[in-house]
Formats: C-alpha cells, structure tokens, sequence
C-alpha cells in the first residue's frame, strides 16, 4: 500500500523529449515506475526511450489510459502543462518544474480545483512509493526503500536526506512525497497526512516543513484535532534571519508569521515531537516504532 | 523586485489610477521647481523600504524654498541603509481620511486578496495585528478578477467593520471604488505582481480617492514575462540600491539565489531547504554561516564554479561547505564545477565537500581523482568546516 | 401548481428605486407577488414602496430570505447584477433588461451555470404563474388567469397577446413564461418545456418562437422523443426577408438556419401543430384541450 | 457594427497579429504610390459586404502603372449597392495555403466559439455545410479564455480533419498559433465584437502565418463602451455606406430600430416578435408592409413621436399601423405620442392604432378625446389599414 501512487499508476511525462524529462524517464523506469507515454506538441507520433510521445495529454490519455502526469516543461509553460493534464482526466499531476510564475500557479490552482485533480508542486521533486516500485519526480533512485515510514516535506534536498538517514536505520518508507517550495502549493501537509492517515502501510509519518507561510501552523491544527498515527516534526531554516528571502519563494518570514518558532511551537502543542536534526529524526522514529518493517 | 514609489505610481497612473501630482528631484533645485508647480507639496525619499516618516524621509514644504529645504535634508540620507539618490515631489492632498487598499498573494489560499480597510495609513500594520476584523477581504477568482459586485460587498464590510463611519457618502464610495479595486487587480495580474497596495489611500476633501502612496513587487519567477520593465525600472533603482548589500548586488548580477549572512563559514547547497538546515548545522556546531547560497535543482558544472567564485568574493570567508544532494542536480557536474574553480580561481581556504544522491559515485569518484576527499554525511562535513575556519581564526 | 415561481417565492428587486423598478414593482405587488426587498447600492438602509431597500443581494437575501430576483437595472450593470443575484444564493433571475451586451451575458451564463442557477432572459417580459398570485416581471396584471396552458415565448408583446386571446376563451395560464429575445439567453424552450412536462396543472404547452438561432429546433427534438403533453406552436417573422436583423438581436435570417421555414417543419415533423395566427392558437388550444379549467 | 477589412486589420495589428503591409487608397494615384512602394500588390474594394472577388472588385497588379489601373476600375463600382470609396493596397503574400481562423457568437452555446479550418478561403462557406467536420471548434471559457494547451488541441483536430496534411510543420503551427487565437479572442472580448474572422489565414512560402482578410462585427448592445472606435470607425464608413439604405441610415442616426421592406403599409409596434407577427398579419390580409420599426420596451411618447416622423419619410407609405401591447410600454405615453406626431407632424395618411396592455384604459381615452379611434384586435387593425391603403391606391 501506499498514497496518491502504486503499481497500477499509469504515468505520461510532460517535456519527456527534454534532457531533464528524458533523464529522469529514466530514472522512473529505471525504478520500475509504469511510464506509458510522452507528451511533446509538435513531436506527437515520434518514439522516445520507447515509449510513444503524442502532442497533446488528451491524445496520451485516450491511447494509453495515463492516470498520473509529471511535468518538466519550462517555467512559462508549466501550469498550461499543469492544467491540460487535469482538463484531460489525469487524477495526480506532478509538477517538479521550479520557477513557476506565482499567478500562473495561482490560477491554475483554481483551475484544477474546480476539477478535483491532485496537484504535487511545482518545484517538487515528486513522490515515490517504493514498495510499489513508482516514482514520479526526481527522487534519487536508492533512497526508496519498502518501509512503514510516510515522509512529507517541503524541500527535496531533505527529503532525500531524509530517507537516506532513515533507511541506513533499515527504516523505508510507505510513499516519501515532496510538497514542494513554493508559495502557492498543490498539496499542503494537511491533505498528504489526510493520506497517511487512510493508509494502511503507514505506521508514522515524518513532517519537514520549513520557513515561511502558515501550511504547518495548520497541519498542526489538524494533528491536535486527533491525528491516528505518531507524527514527528522538522522546521529547517531556524537560524535563518528574519526579512530575508532565503532561496525558496517560500522560505521568508516576515515577523512571527512563518517563522521556525512559530511553526515549532504549533506543532508541539499538537503533542507532535520536533526534531532538531536529521540524526534526531531517526532516533525519534526508532523510539515511537520500534521494529522497522521487514523488507 | 520591488518597485520605488513613484516607479510604483508611473505604473498606477497606466492602470487608470488617479495619484497626486508630482515629479521626482534629483537636485533642491529641482524640488523648488515642483513646489512652483504645485504648491504646497511633500518631499519624500524614494528608498526601496518602509518606515521612511519616522527616519524623517518624508516632509511638508509650503513654499518653494521649503521644498528646496526638504529636498537638501532628504537627499543622500541614509535611510536603513539606503542613501537616499531622489525625492518625489507632490502636491499635498487635502486629506479627510486614509484609507488602505492592497492586493497581495495570500499563501494560504493559494490566490491573490484584495483587503481595504478604513483604518488605513500608518497604522495598518498594527491594525492587522490587533483588530484585523477591520480589514475586509475578497478572494477572486483569478479568471475573472473581482465582479463589481464583489468589490462593493467589500466595501460594504469594510464600512461595516467600522461602523459605517466612512466619511464619504457610501455610493460615491461605492462607484469610486469599484474602478479602482478592478484597476489595480488588473495591474497585479498584468505585472505578475505579488503585491500592489495603495497605503494611504487618500480621501480628499472633495471626496476622491487618490493613492497617497504606492507598493509594487513583482514575482522574481515572472520577470522573464517582463524584461523591458524590470531592466528599465532596475537600472533606475540601481543608485536607490547603493545601501544595499554589495555581495548581494553582485550576485543578483550573477542570477544566484544568496543571501549574506556575515559570518566566515561560506555555504552553498541544492534546494533551499538544504542550504538552510546547512546553515542550521553549522550553526549547531558553533559556526557562524557567512551566506546562504543555493545552486538549484539541475545546476550544471559552470553554476558551481559561479557559486564559489561568488562565495569567495566575500573577504570574511575562511572556508566553504559544499552541499550536495543529488536530484535533478547530478554528483558528477557539481564535482566537476568545484575541481574548475579550485583550479581556475586558486582557491586557497578550506574546501568540504559533502554529496550523496544521482550521480554520487560519479561525482565522488571524480572529486577524489582531483584530490579532493568528500565528507560522508553532513553533520560530519559541518563539524569538519567549522573546526578548519576555527583553525584559521575564525569564529568559533 | 405552477413552474418556476408560486405563491411561496419571495422575490427582491434590484434596481427598485429606479423608475420602471418603481412602476413594476408596484404591479408586481398588486398581483399579490410576495416582494419582500429592493436593492440599489448606496441606498442601503432606506425604504421603499414600503419594502426595505439594502446595498448587496448577500445582505437582502440574510435579512429577507429572498430566493428569486428580479432584474431591472441598466444594461451596462445588468451581467453583474445577474451575477450577484446567483452568488447570493438565489435560485431564480429574472432579468427584464434589454440591451445587455451579449458577451456580457456569455460571462454571466458561465458564471451561473456552475452555481446552477436558473435564470430567465435578459430582453423579456419575465414570468406569471396566475393561479399562485405570483408574477416576476413586466406582463401585464390583466392578462394573468388560471388555467391549464403552459406558455412560453420569446417575445414579450406575442406572449401578452397569446395570453389575451386565450383568456377571452376561458384558457388560463399554469405558468406563462417569456424567455426572451436575445441570443444569449437563460432558459431555452427545452428547459422550460421540460419543467412544463413534470409540472401537473399544465395540459398544454403554447410555445412561440420566432426567426433566428436553433432554440426551436432544438425543442423540437425534445417533443419528438416523446414529449407527455400537447404543444402547440407558433413562429412570428415568416414573411421576414432573409438577412435583416429584426431588432430581437435574436431574429435575424441566415441562409437558411433560424429561418421560420426550418422552425416550423422541424416542429411538424416532431408532431407539433403549428398555428399560423394567434387566433388559430386559440382554436387548437380549443380541440386539444376541449374544457378550460374553471377559474 | 461591421469593420470595413482595413479598419479590422487596424484592429488585428493592435492586437499583435500580423496583418501584410499596405495602405488605404481613395485615388489611382495613391494606389500607385503603395505599389512603388510594396511591389506586386492586392488592389481591393472596402466595401462592407462579402463577394468582393466575385464581383471584381479585387485585383492583382504586378506594378505602379497595374495598380493605377486596377484603382481605377474599382474606385466607384457598384458592389451589391455599395459604391466603392477606397481601396486597401497590399503587398501580395507568397500563399502556400489558405486557412480559416474564426471567433464567433455562438448562439446555441451561449458562448464565443474558436474555429480553425485548413479548408480555408474563399469556400469556408461551402465547406461548412457540405464537410462540417473539417472545421475544427473551440468553446473557451468566457473568463479564462482559451488555454494554450486548447489552442494547440484545436489545431490538433483541424490538422487531423484534413488527414494531417497541413503545409507546414506542426511544431511551426502549434507555436504560431497560440499567440494568433489568444490575440484574436482577446481582441473580440475588448471589443465586444460577436465575430472577428480571419479568412484566409495565410500560410506564406516562409511558413508565417498571415492575416489575408479580416471580419469585425461589434455588438451593437456594447457600442456604449466604444464611443470613440465606434464614432471614429462609423465617419469612416460614411462614405462605403453610400448604397445603404438612406431610410435605414437615417433611422440608425435617430437611433431606431427599423428595416425598409418596400411596401406601403407602415408598421410600428413595440416588441420585435410583436412586430414580425404584425408584418406576418398585414401579409396575411394582403398588404405589402413598407417597414419594421420596433420602439421597444418602455417607450416614451416623444419615442413614438421620432418613429411615426420616420415611417412617414419613405415616400411609399400610404397608412400607418401601430400595434402596441403594454408591458413596459404605457398606453397613455403611446397616446400621447401618436397625438402629438399627428398634430406636429399634420399627418394625412390613414393612422389605425391598436392598443391594449398596461395602461390600455388611459390609452384609449386620450386617442378617442383626440379623435382617434383605435382598433380592438390585431387582426381587425390589419385589416382595416389594408383596406385603407388599398382605398388610396395602394397595392393590394
């Protein structure tokens, strides 16, 4: 088991014929991920890695019957890609594209919305259920590992490190799924712990939130509302000075809003322990589930 | 970026936003000239940054030598650390009351707000904070901007929140209003702009709106959309820019996400929220960051040697952190960009490299080629960098 | 019974204190229709007619628990107005305005279409269901009887005169409804003849179209998949010459789509009889349905 | 209103689509000039009606002394009567193919409809009543507009009807595309227009996509928010309209609703279906109806005043017809219209008033006071003016 992605997931690849989309095709392949078609306008009817490219996801959909979308088409025309995705029927978009202008995302939001698609991202590096052999995104290939672990975070970088620490510790993970950075989100913490919470194979779930906007403030509510699975926090950017901008369109504070305090002491007060660093998180993890699950 | 109020205006006045007349002076002279225009007027400092009344940047002139006054006082003022380069010089509004308007993005619902209140000018701020009942707000949607009906409901709240004591009478607000609130959506919108806020939105004694003063910021990601504007506005912020960061202004140069930390200890990383929890840990090891610098997801070789060349432009740098985890961004290119610029650039402090993930062997297996041993995790290579920048006498 | 609008709708006005909102609200309320609020922003707070007047459609709706609009402001904010009606929460907008700019009114529809809001016109004379005492609109008060005869027309006039001679022969009206002439319309001949179907005072339906557009063909279909009450047709403009626009925004001839020709056999050939004069309306409304309901 | 095709491709080049060059001509000599200028060029009628081809009235000069002569003959040709004032020289593109790109009110939607068609040109007609299918449609929604990825779906589908034979690449038309049906759509939202056509869409030898022609029509309803275009567009086609209808001209200056049919009978009344009925009715009795003059909805009486003055300026009319039913519309304003128009104007030809409704009662009392006896029901009023048109030597 696993959320939002399994081995029944068929997935197309906005931009696959690009050198990032074609690398980690891959990669996705690679891990075993269901890939079933490309998406280039203008090279539909050609063949990439294998697999058939068409010009347009409403053609892909209706000969291959794709479920999830990746995006890794270029800033300007992400959320176009982002939104011809969902008006095409695909459930789950992934989009690992970063610099993604905010008002584009903001309407494509309200887009996919009114047509209840899933968005993950942008500037993402996607998710991977590894006992399901599916990754979309850019996760490294040999940090998935088949575990009781479900991960979310706002940052990729970690969220690999993460894993990587957590899985030397023979913990794997359930689905590692990596929100994203920027200020206007598909996916919060709230809806993937909505997620964990349904799903079986998770037994905890790892938070790693950051600086900036409110999305752990809230996921903080949801936990103290009664949450059914031990939550262990992670605020990065604590040192940061406040005012400063700090790389992710995300990561400022402004004030007390955002800040690591802030975000800490909400999730304390939701009874969730925070850790302060990554070795920490896995001593946490080893004392509320003790026996990893066999892989 | 962030535009300078009267570049903030220029954009209003396209958007059909009514605003004071005025001229911007580089000179007293100048400003005199205005205030024989003009009239009465007031003198105010044009510095990308709030709190420019209470630094005494903003002053009345009755007269033109008042205004020459003004003008000799403000100009090249340090203000929070910007030299003040221009004033702008505008004719004084007959003022009944202030308003605030503003569209921002609001992460929360992932969608622009429109918030007015009648408790606006100065205040605001602290409004927001004690009784933000006193904000009215709408959520467009962003297809279709603000309905007319819409803008008027907030209106109606807003008046409401203060007991409908609005100064002017409700439909000449009403029929101000919606124009206005349509205006500056469009002008966000067609800016990509994160924030376009009239603060004060003046009501003057003839009962007009006019914005008082004006902010604009624009979407860093959405500047490709709008090259001609941002390079225009930015090569005239360049001489408002002077108090800022030097390092910082040379990176925006380099189109590098850094920040300067002022510590010794460089730091430079993929995806931001590693470069921060990097800083976190060599913070938690008793070193002082002198930066925060992030590469990117799928920065090549030349990115990497733009990065340390950029680091090492800082003369408090004692040692660099380079940390890597590879995604998008593969082991191999950022080996390769850190062995061309220790070559190229004759890097003399201390290097540790820490990378894992796509590409790792690759990248480890060329970074040893050349000599150079990575750290293993990143506790380890943050212990590691703070103890060699100690032994060169850095803090510690 | 009636469709539409009966003797529990509780109408508001917008654009009351204007001049003709003034006048017809006055009918309005002599028919016995429950107004129970104006609306004119900026005269919130004040009274008219008797009937309290607010700023928005939101406050009157929470103060009146109104739930169908009547619309009489000027063309250049009647889109709006509509559209404010249906986000309040009203189910019905009647919108009597002519003049509207037609891609105001294709925002409008979008708008209303996914809030599921019903609305009538604009450029009509709105709607009457005589036996409710409940009229929303400009249709004379006299013309209103109870009776058997669903109606529904394009033009405002034809519909009062179809209403006239029909009464003068005892038939009174279930509903009489005028949809309008222009060529972005709320309810089409379809919607209402589907309403009309389910409704069970009404034993006939009178539907009078005229030249342009495909809204009568469209119906026709309808009746000719099996339709469960008499229809009586009747099309105005067939002596129109082709390609003129006869005022309607609506009635203007194109070749050979909308001409009464077309109207007229795709009616016949769904088993409508079409009447050639309002007194040949009379005379079959006479042989289909031989007793008029006593009134 | 209809643009004229250079005022539409004025419009288009605002817009940001690309239009060839050329330059209006109202002499041969001008049209020389333009093809000193551009070389070979199109020489053609603005007129604002289709057909031009067919009737000559566009044609091809490979020189000054070609274009002179070609200037020549369609300057002050008669095109389906309309004299031509001027023409639009263009340069003449290299067409390697004729596509069909139109924004249009789709009445059965309610909704703008994108269509695109490699099956364009001269046949687009024919095409779409013989092949519908080959005529690819977008229905976007009215806020956002059409998307990018539609656009591209869109072109996708037309390029499929025609068997993907398109001329040129697909990347080359995804790209070019885009931006032309954004510009297009966006151009028919601002300016209200319910049609903005480009037929042919030409694809050039250099694989450009070229407005050939260009179809404006704005919607009459928005002329209010187009004061200037509308005015500034309208004095300009003064002079094409000279085969206009001089009565139609006359009555769109008065700002009435009327058609000149050609008979004798004049028919008032208010409400279009209303009117059609009445013009049906005296065909019905055997009458010929001179005109339709719709006063709409809430007529005043110096409306009905202005429309009986109208009716009696066409020569022909031998009896007037006004079939008023109140809703809007007051008997008692009526009345007191027909009254005073008969007495300003000394009517003499027979006036039969039918007249019930609101304010029915009050009507009639002040027509029968004034001597006016109105009729009961239509059909009998129809009859009666026939009969009294007949009586005056009117046809029958």
């Amino acid at each position: 088991m696993s959320i939002l992605l399994n081995r029944e997931s068929r997935v197309l690849v906005q931009g696959m014929t690009g050198s990032e989309g074609t690398f980690h095709t891959e990669q996705m392949l690679a891990f075993g991920t269901r890939v079933v078609a490309g998406v280039s306008p203008g090279k539909g009817g050609s063949e990439h890695l294998g697999l058939p490219v068409f010009d347009s996801v409403q053609e892909a959909v209706a000969k291959t019957s794709a479920n999830v979308a990746a995006v890794f088409v270029p800033p300007p025309f992400a959320a176009d890609a982002i939104m011809e995705a969902s008006a095409a029927g695909v459930e789950l978009v992934v989009c690992i594209t970063e610099l993604v202008p905010v008002n584009d995302m903001v309407r494509a939001r309200a887009f996919l919305s009114r047509r209840g698609t899933r968005l993950v991202g942008p500037n993402c590096p996607g998710l991977m259920s590894p006992g399901e052999r599916a990754k979309v995104g850019i996760i490294p290939n040999q940090n998935g590992q088949e575990g009781p672990v479900g991960i979310v975070s706002r940052s990729g970088t970690l969220t690999y490190e993460i894993m990587q620490a957590l899985g030397r510790s023979g913990y794997g993970q359930s689905t590692a799924v990596g929100i994203g950075g920027d200020p206007v989100l598909g996916l919060s913490f709230s809806d993937v712990l909505e997620l964990f919470a349904a799903d079986p194979e998770t037994g905890l779930v790892v938070m790693a939130g950051e600086i900036g906007g409110a999305d752990e403030e809230r996921a903080a509510e949801l936990i103290g509302r009664g949450y059914p699975k031990p939550v262990i926090g992670f605020i990065s950017g604590r040192t940061a000075p406040p005012g400063k901008r700090m790389g992710h369109a995300g990561a400022i504070i402004s004030g007390n809003t955002g800040s690591a305090k802030s975000k800490v002491e909400a999730l304390e007060r939701a009874g969730v322990q925070v850790a302060d660093t990554i070795e920490q998180i896995v001593d946490l993890v080893k004392q509320r589930l003790p026996k990893p699950a066999a892989v | 970026m962030k535009l300078l109020e009267h570049q903030a205006k220029a954009q209003f006045r396209q958007a059909g936003i009514e605003c004071p007349m005025g001229r911007l002076a580089h000179t007293p002279a100048e400003a005199a000239e205005a205030a024989r225009e003009f009239g009465r007027v007031v003198v105010k400092a044009q510095v990308p940054i709030g709190g420019r009344g209470k630094a005494g940047g903003v002053k009345l002139a009755g007269d033109e030598e008042e205004a020459r006054r003004a003008a000799e006082q403000i100009l090249g003022m340090d203000i929070r650390g910007f030299t003040v380069p221009a004033v702008l010089c505008e004719e004084a509004l007959d003022i009944a009351r202030e308003l605030y308007l503003g569209v921002a993005l609001d992460r929360d619902r992932r969608s622009l707000v429109v918030m007015l209140s009648f408790a606006g000018g100065m205040e605001i701020e602290e409004v927001a904070e004690t009784s933000p009942e006193k904000i009215a707000k709408l959520w467009p949607d962003p297809f279709s901007g603000p309905h007319p009906f819409e803008i008027r409901q907030l209106a109606l709240d807003a008046l409401a929140a203060v007991g409908g004591e609005g100064t002017l009478p409700k439909s000449k607000l009403l029929a101000q209003l919606v124009p206005l609130v349509q205006n500056l959506y469009s002008l966000c919108q067609r800016l990509d702009a994160t924030l376009c806020e009239i603060n004060p939105l003046v009501v003057t004694s003839e009962q007009r709106l006019i914005a008082g003063d004006g902010k604009v910021e624009i979407d860093q990601s959405a500047e490709f959309r709008h090259h001609d504007l941002v390079k225009e506005l930015g090569d005239d912020q360049e001489a408002a820019a002077s108090g800022d960061d030097p390092l910082e202004v040379e990176a925006k140069r380099r189109g590098l996400t850094y920040v300067h930390l002022g510590g010794d200890v460089g730091v430079i990383g993929n995806g931001a929220g590693l470069v921060m929890n990097t800083l976190d840990l060599v913070k938690q090891h008793g070193g002082e960051p002198a930066n925060f610098l992030d590469i990117g997801g799928g920065a090549k070789a030349e990115v990497v040697r733009n990065a340390l060349e950029m680091v090492l432009l800082d003369p408090a740098v004692k040692g660099i952190f380079v940390n890597i985890f590879g995604g998008i961004t593969r082991g191999d290119e950022v080996a390769n960009g850190v062995i061309a610029a220790r070559d190229q650039l004759g890097i003399r402090v201390p290097l540790v490299v820490r990378m894992t993930g796509t590409r790792e062997e690759e990248g480890r297996a060329i970074l040893e080629q050349a000599g150079i041993v990575p750290a293993v995790s990143a506790p380890e290579a943050a212990e590691k960098i703070v103890q060699l920048v100690a032994a060169q006498g850095g803090r510690r």
